[in-house]
């Protein structure tokens, strides 16, 4: 169990305090400013705000079962989806990844004692905390009822919800999520350690700078619209409101230019995860490393300039979409690299079927299915038809469920070990992941068919002629709903029950697996020096 | 990040000074201009100005001057991603074909 | 209602949706394709390669160009094809071929509100005739709706504050869903409708039964009503513009910019007068926000069109 | 390589190696933050420039309200703030205390300046009832489109004069430390980055300046 890979000079002596050590009071983890402590109060938090999301998830298909609207009454079921949106937007899945995995491991993987500024890490914490706060105030207030985007007039002129609070909620957590962005990219320029050049930066890495770049050129751009609405909805003014003068288009073109990107955020981090995990379970290098790298900034810059392929339908000019829709189908291309080089590494590897490599081939092929109905929606002409139908609910839901908190998943049971000292069960494991799968096709596939037919989306109530499709879905939700609750189980048994793990229980290089797990407060004792790239395998 | 260590911040006071009475005269055109009907161009006049003006400050207050390859990258960035911003909204607006007569 | 099973798409009823939906089969059929070779590699990959099989496990590339660039290529030139097809198709939808009949629909919380030229009004329920090519102005009088016909294979958003428009050529009589597919509020889920396709005949029928006064002439009433006439009479002491022959025209502004008087500008003109005033007048119309309703800005339109023709208006 | 075990000075944090990493660091990440407040303002200067295109004559009306005088000396004292906050920097990175101690303080107040000004033209704006959804009493043909720009005016200008106070206690904060002694020629990164940040506040100035006040003169 502790075969450290060849590459690099200086392995750590195993030590006996870890971070865990260093105090255990809540105090002083309110207080901390390691980065190991910091994403693992962020993991707390965001799980809990999983849980709320799901909830909201869980009134949507049960209302959905039936085609009246006899479960909740319009305003809660409207609700219910704003909320589920919005939760799980801003506070489950945009920092998912970056700010527990990343916030982890990125100084772990460059071989730095912690972030550059490891202060303004823990306000991140806090912002992104206050933001709940509002975010739950506005949900105990009666709840918001427009929609995760936020439609002007509709959210300035004629919603009489919380749209304030949740808008603030959204504001601050949009501060902590550039102050995340700019602490990501500092430290990777000016942490790394000796010998790790841009090009042995593990992929992971490379996503996580991707990713804090994206964050912070466009979440600016969301913070100050949504000011915009706020400020209508004081002071009876504005630049959105066509009753006076302004363009309800402008907000549309403003949300996207950040919107868009976003689901970039979500899904960058996710690839990061899926090339460590396939490399590690396949036993072998990742293929046509640099192109990887090339593909995840060639996705991040690109992705910048589709924003309108969220407009075709909404009265933008055809030129204007004719360009948002070529630029669309030319950002799939690094995504299809991706997919390419990901079955390549599988090529004459030697793989084990772990529970995080399962969550890895799942994530693989889920995304493909979401990315690629999201060609059918760049295709214009077939968006008009599918824009704001299940349809297009399916396809997120197969890219941020499928594909991203799979290889979220994925990534928590990889590095656990690493997390927590401890081994999970493998077997339970392997069956929550199998079974999140079975439940997530069935959930989200019927949608598909339901958008082709015609079912538009953020409906109370349907035609009958949907019902069967959407029994279905619920049920799936169900199946997937329980398969969720399981990791949160035999993970917290893990954690008083499960066997040590040792440095490096998978065999795996990358810099984070040479110290010990959990790692100490100042993560090595001393600063590897590296002189290979990230990947050392050999199957 | 490991740019030459110039003695970033020492231009003599005199030469500061001497940028600002520049800035100040880019002020004194802007507004001088703006008083001038030009039409359109009062805009582009001032925006011109200003321009100029920030570049100044960038260049000789905050020492960009002297920064690194990288540094003026990360300056540039904020302003060519809100040019995209921009011209592509308008680019909309442009282009925004009127609905055509029906009959 | 047409019978739609479960699993199928609705009907064709619209000459755009056999184009539609080919294209959705055919990217259906490549995505499957593409789909099923990653599949099918990743399985066999997996199989073949999973711990303990004696496969062969030499060393391999860690990377080729020429791989990397065919993979690129290839579904590049794909997405090129599929994206000039695609838009080509769209630019179609969008452009209302000549001498479409117009329809003019308002949006409103929580329905769809109707005016044909020929001065009939329905709410959420839209008669057309067969086979000849429909052209729908659309507004809305509160939030963004979105006029939805599955069966049509058309969408567009009707939109507070402009027009927007939507063509189709009705090819099925028959029932059809119409949705509003763009979130609008508690009762988005109930805003809906029906499009009822009519032969010719049972059409001209239907008009002839529900007619009263043509728009027009309803905006002409309208237009001395609300004061308009006070102004734009040729007779009146105001100095306002006359708007015979305006529809169509290019009008010079006082800003020194030209722009085609289309609906959208004769909207905005009674709507946002300060927005774009012609030149060699001064801005003293007031803006009729809040007075009119949108549906009425309609019939005033048409009224303001219809005096382009020989002989029309005072 | 080993770099924790020699004589680190006290400002030195531990994630750091060496003085110069952090300054790098710290410089760096403050220009990234910069361009990150580019953003903030540049949406705004959007939704401007989308409603002044469709509404020229308006925007033209309703600036001509703003006062060009007020706002001519209040560019004028953030260029000369500007100018003071670098002589301070430059004064501080030579070894430098008192001096530099006073020219931040100085800066302070000429930020207080700016801020009594942009008041005072708040304070007139409200009596001329200028302030859409507060007190609006503009009656003429434009009036509804002009609340257009005042609306923008007073998001921009405020969310700028918040920048400005935010400036202003940093900047208190780095005089009363550098003439507490908390800064040496080696060590000046604090103040440096304070000093970015308020010429990024006059940047952003500068383009509100042509846009917002000399429309329509
Ligand atoms: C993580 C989130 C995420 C990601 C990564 C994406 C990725 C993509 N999305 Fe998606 N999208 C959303 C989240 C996401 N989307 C959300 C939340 C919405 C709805 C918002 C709302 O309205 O509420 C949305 C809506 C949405 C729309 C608007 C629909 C509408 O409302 O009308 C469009 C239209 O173009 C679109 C397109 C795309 C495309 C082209 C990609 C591409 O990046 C995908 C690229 C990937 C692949 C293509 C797969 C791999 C490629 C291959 C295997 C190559 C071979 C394939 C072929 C040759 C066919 N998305
Ligand atoms: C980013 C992440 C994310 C995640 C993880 C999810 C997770 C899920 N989402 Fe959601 N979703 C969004 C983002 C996300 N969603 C967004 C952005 C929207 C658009 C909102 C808008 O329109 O404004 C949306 C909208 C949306 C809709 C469309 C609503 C509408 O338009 O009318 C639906 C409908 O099925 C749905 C379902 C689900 C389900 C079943 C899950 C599942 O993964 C959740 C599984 C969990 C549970 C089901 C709960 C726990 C289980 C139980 C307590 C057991 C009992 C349950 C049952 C019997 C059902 N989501
Ligand atoms: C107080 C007088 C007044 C009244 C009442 C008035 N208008 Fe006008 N209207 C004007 C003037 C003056 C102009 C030219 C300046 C401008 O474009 O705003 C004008 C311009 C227009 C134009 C644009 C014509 C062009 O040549 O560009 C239209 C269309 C129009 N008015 C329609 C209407 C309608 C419809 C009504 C009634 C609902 C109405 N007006 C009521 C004074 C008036
Ligand atoms: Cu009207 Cu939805
Ligand atoms: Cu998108």
């Amino acid at each position: 169990m502790s075969v450290i890979s060849p590459a690099f000079e200086t392995p750590a002596p195993i030590g006996h305090r870890s971070f865990y050590d260093e105090g255990n009071t809540l105090w002083s983890w309110l207080t901390t400013r390691d980065h190991k402590r910091i994403a693992i109060l962020y993991a707390i938090s965001i799980t809990f705000f999983f849980l709320l999301g799901s909830l909201a998830a869980a009134m949507i298909r049960l209302e959905l079962v039936t085609p009246a609207g006899d479960l909740w009454s319009a305003e809660t079921y409207n609700k219910a989806f704003t909320f589920h949106g919005v939760v799980m937007v801003w506070f489950f899945l945009i920092p998912s990844i970056p700010v527990t995995l990343g916030n982890f491991l990125l100084p772990l993987m460059i071989g730095a004692r912690d972030m550059a500024f490891p202060r303004l890490n823990l306000f991140s914490w806090y912002l992104f905390a206050v933001g709940g706060l509002f975010t739950m105030a506005a949900l105990l207030a009666g709840g918001v009822d427009t929609g995760w985007t936020f439609y002007t007039p509709f959210s300035t002129m004629f919603s009489n919800t919380n749209v304030f609070l949740v808008i603030i909620g959204v504001f601050i957590t949009g501060f902590s999520t550039i102050l995340t962005g700019l602490n990501f990219i500092v430290t990777t320029h000016s942490l790394r350690a000796p010998g790790m050049t841009w090009f042995r930066l593990p992929l992971f890495v490379w996503a996580m700078y991707a990713v804090a770049l994206v964050m912070m050129l466009a979440t600016p751009v969301l913070a100050m619209t949504l000011s915009l609405i706020g400020l209508e909805r004081f002071f009876g003014v504005g630049i959105f409101d066509p009753a006076m003068g302004g363009d309800p288009l402008l907000f549309q073109h403003m949300f996207w230019f950040y919107s868009h990107p976003a689901v970039y955020i979500m899904i960058l981090p996710a690839m990061g995860v899926a090339s460590e995990l396939i490399t590690c379970g396949a036993r072998r290098n990742i293929f046509g490393y640099k192109f990887m790298i090339y593909a995840i900034v060639g996705i991040s810059v690109i992705g910048f300039l589709v924003w309108g392929h969220h407009m075709f339908v909404s009265g933008m000019s055809l030129y204007a979409g004719i360009v948002f829709s070529i630029l669309s189908f030319l950002v799939a291309v690094p995504s299809a690299i991706k997919v390419f080089n990901w079955t390549a590494t599988l090529y004459k590897g030697t793989i084990d079927f772990t529970a995080w490599m399962l969550y890895a081939i799942g994530f693989v092929g889920l995304f493909m299915l979401g990315g690629v109905t999201g060609l059918f929606l760049a295709a214009t002409a077939l968006d008009v038809d599918l824009t704001d139908t299940f349809f297009v609910v399916a396809h997120f839901h197969y890219i941020m469920v499928g594909g991203s908190v799979m290889a979220y998943l994925g990534g928590i049971h990889y590095w656990w070990p690493k997390f927590t000292g401890r081994m999970y069960s493998a077997a339970w494991a392997r069956f929550a992941a199998i079974m999140m799968f079975v439940g997530f096709n069935l959930t989200f596939f019927p949608q598909y068919l339901l958008g082709w037919a015609g079912m538009p989306r953020r409906y109370h109530q349907y035609d009958p002629q949907y019902q069967l499709l959407n029994v279905l879905s619920s049920a799936g939700a169900a199946v997937l709903g329980l398969a969720y609750l399981l990791p949160i189980i035999y993970l917290a048994w893990s954690l008083r029950h499960g066997a040590p793990a040792g440095p490096n229980p998978w065999r795996a290089s990358g810099l984070e697996w040479l110290t010990d797990s959990p790692p100490p407060k100042h993560n090595f004792e001393v600063t590897p020096v590296v002189t290979h790239g990230p990947y050392q395998y050999t199957p | 990040m490991n740019g030459p260590r110039r003695k970033n911040g020492r231009l003599p006071v005199a030469d500061l000074l001497a940028v600002l009475g520049v800035l100040v005269l880019l002020l004194g055109a802007s507004i001088g201009s703006s008083l001038v009907p030009l039409g359109g161009w009062n805009t582009v006049v001032s925006l011109v100005a200003s321009v100029l003006m920030a570049l100044t400050i960038l260049g000789f207050f905050m020492h960009l001057r002297h920064g690194t390859v990288l540094l003026r990258m990360v300056a540039a960035i904020g302003f060519v991603w809100l040019a995209i911003l921009i011209v592509i909204t308008f680019g909309d607006y442009f282009t925004r074909i009127p609905v055509p007569p029906p009959w | 209602m047409s019978p739609v099973t479960p699993l199928l798409e609705p009907p064709e009823a619209s000459s755009i949706a056999p184009h539609v939906d080919l294209l959705f089969y055919v990217m259906l059929t490549l995505s499957v394709i593409v789909i099923a070779g990653v599949v099918l590699a990743m399985g066999w990959f997996c199989l073949k390669y999973r711990r303990g099989t004696h496969a062969d496990r030499s060393p391999r590339p860690p990377h080729s160009h020429w791989i990397e660039i065919t993979w690129i290529t290839i579904p590049l030139l794909l997405f090129l094809c599929i994206f000039a097809w695609s838009i080509r198709l769209y630019a179609r939808m969008r452009t209302p071929p000549p001498g479409a009949t117009p329809v003019y629909v308002v949006g409103k919380q929580w329905m769809w509100r109707i005016q044909h030229v020929g001065g009939q009004r329905e709410i959420n329920t839209l008669h057309v005739p067969l086979g000849r090519p429909i052209h729908l102005i659309m507004t809305s009088q509160d939030v963004i709706h979105s006029f939805f016909v599955p069966a049509f294979r058309l969408k567009q958003d009707v939109v507070p504050g402009m027009y927007t428009d939507l063509w189709f050529t009705a090819t099925r009589p028959g029932t059809y869903q119409l949705d509003c597919a763009e979130y609008c509020g508690v009762d988005h889920s109930r805003m809906g409708g029906r499009v009822i396709v009519m032969q010719p005949a049972a059409f001209a029928d239907w008009q002839r039964r529900h007619g009263g006064q043509s728009l027009a002439a309803q905006g002409a009433a309208l237009f001395r009503k609300a004061g308009c006439s006070g102004c734009h009479d040729s007779q009146s002491s105001v100095h306002a513009p006359n708007l015979r022959g305006l529809y169509g025209r290019r009008v010079p502004l006082r800003d020194g910019s030209i722009v085609l008087a289309d609906d959208s500008y004769i909207h905005d003109s009674i709507m946002l007068p300060d927005k774009q005033v012609a030149a060699g007048y001064s801005p003293i119309m007031p803006s009729f926000q809040g007075q009119l309703g949108e549906s009425e800005v309609l019939e005033l339109v048409a009224y303001i069109k219809s005096r382009n023709g020989k002989g029309a208006g005072p | 390589m080993n770099s924790i075990s020699h004589a680190r000075p006290a400002f030195l944090e531990q994630q750091f190696d060496d003085p110069l990493q952090q300054r790098e660091s710290s410089v760096f990440g403050m220009w990234a933050f910069l361009a990150t407040e580019i953003l903030f303002f540049g949406v705004l200067f959007l939704g401007y420039a989308i409603c002044r295109w469709r509404f020229p004559v308006a925007f033209a009306e309703a600036a001509k309200h703003t006062d060009l005088v007020l706002g001519s000396i209040e560019t004028a004292v953030l260029l000369v703030s500007s100018c003071v906050v670098t002589i301070a920097l430059r004064d501080l990175r030579l070894g430098g205390r008192r001096l530099a101690a006073a020219l931040l303080l100085a800066t302070a107040m000429l930020g207080l300046l700016f801020l009594a000004l942009h008041g005072k033209e708040y304070y007139d704006e409200f009596h001329e009832g200028l302030m859409p959804g507060v007190h609006y009493t503009l009656a003429q043909p434009h009036a509804v489109h002009m609340k257009l720009f005042f609306c923008l005016y007073y998001f921009i200008t405020l969310y700028h004069s918040l920048h400005v106070t935010v400036g202003v206690l940093l900047l208190l904060a780095m005089s009363w430390r550098t003439f507490r002694g908390g800064f040496s020629a080696d060590y000046t990164t604090p103040v440096e980055v304070t000093s970015m940040y308020w010429h990024l506040v006059d940047i952003v100035w500068i383009f509100v300046f042509p846009l917002m006040y000399l429309v329509g003169r």
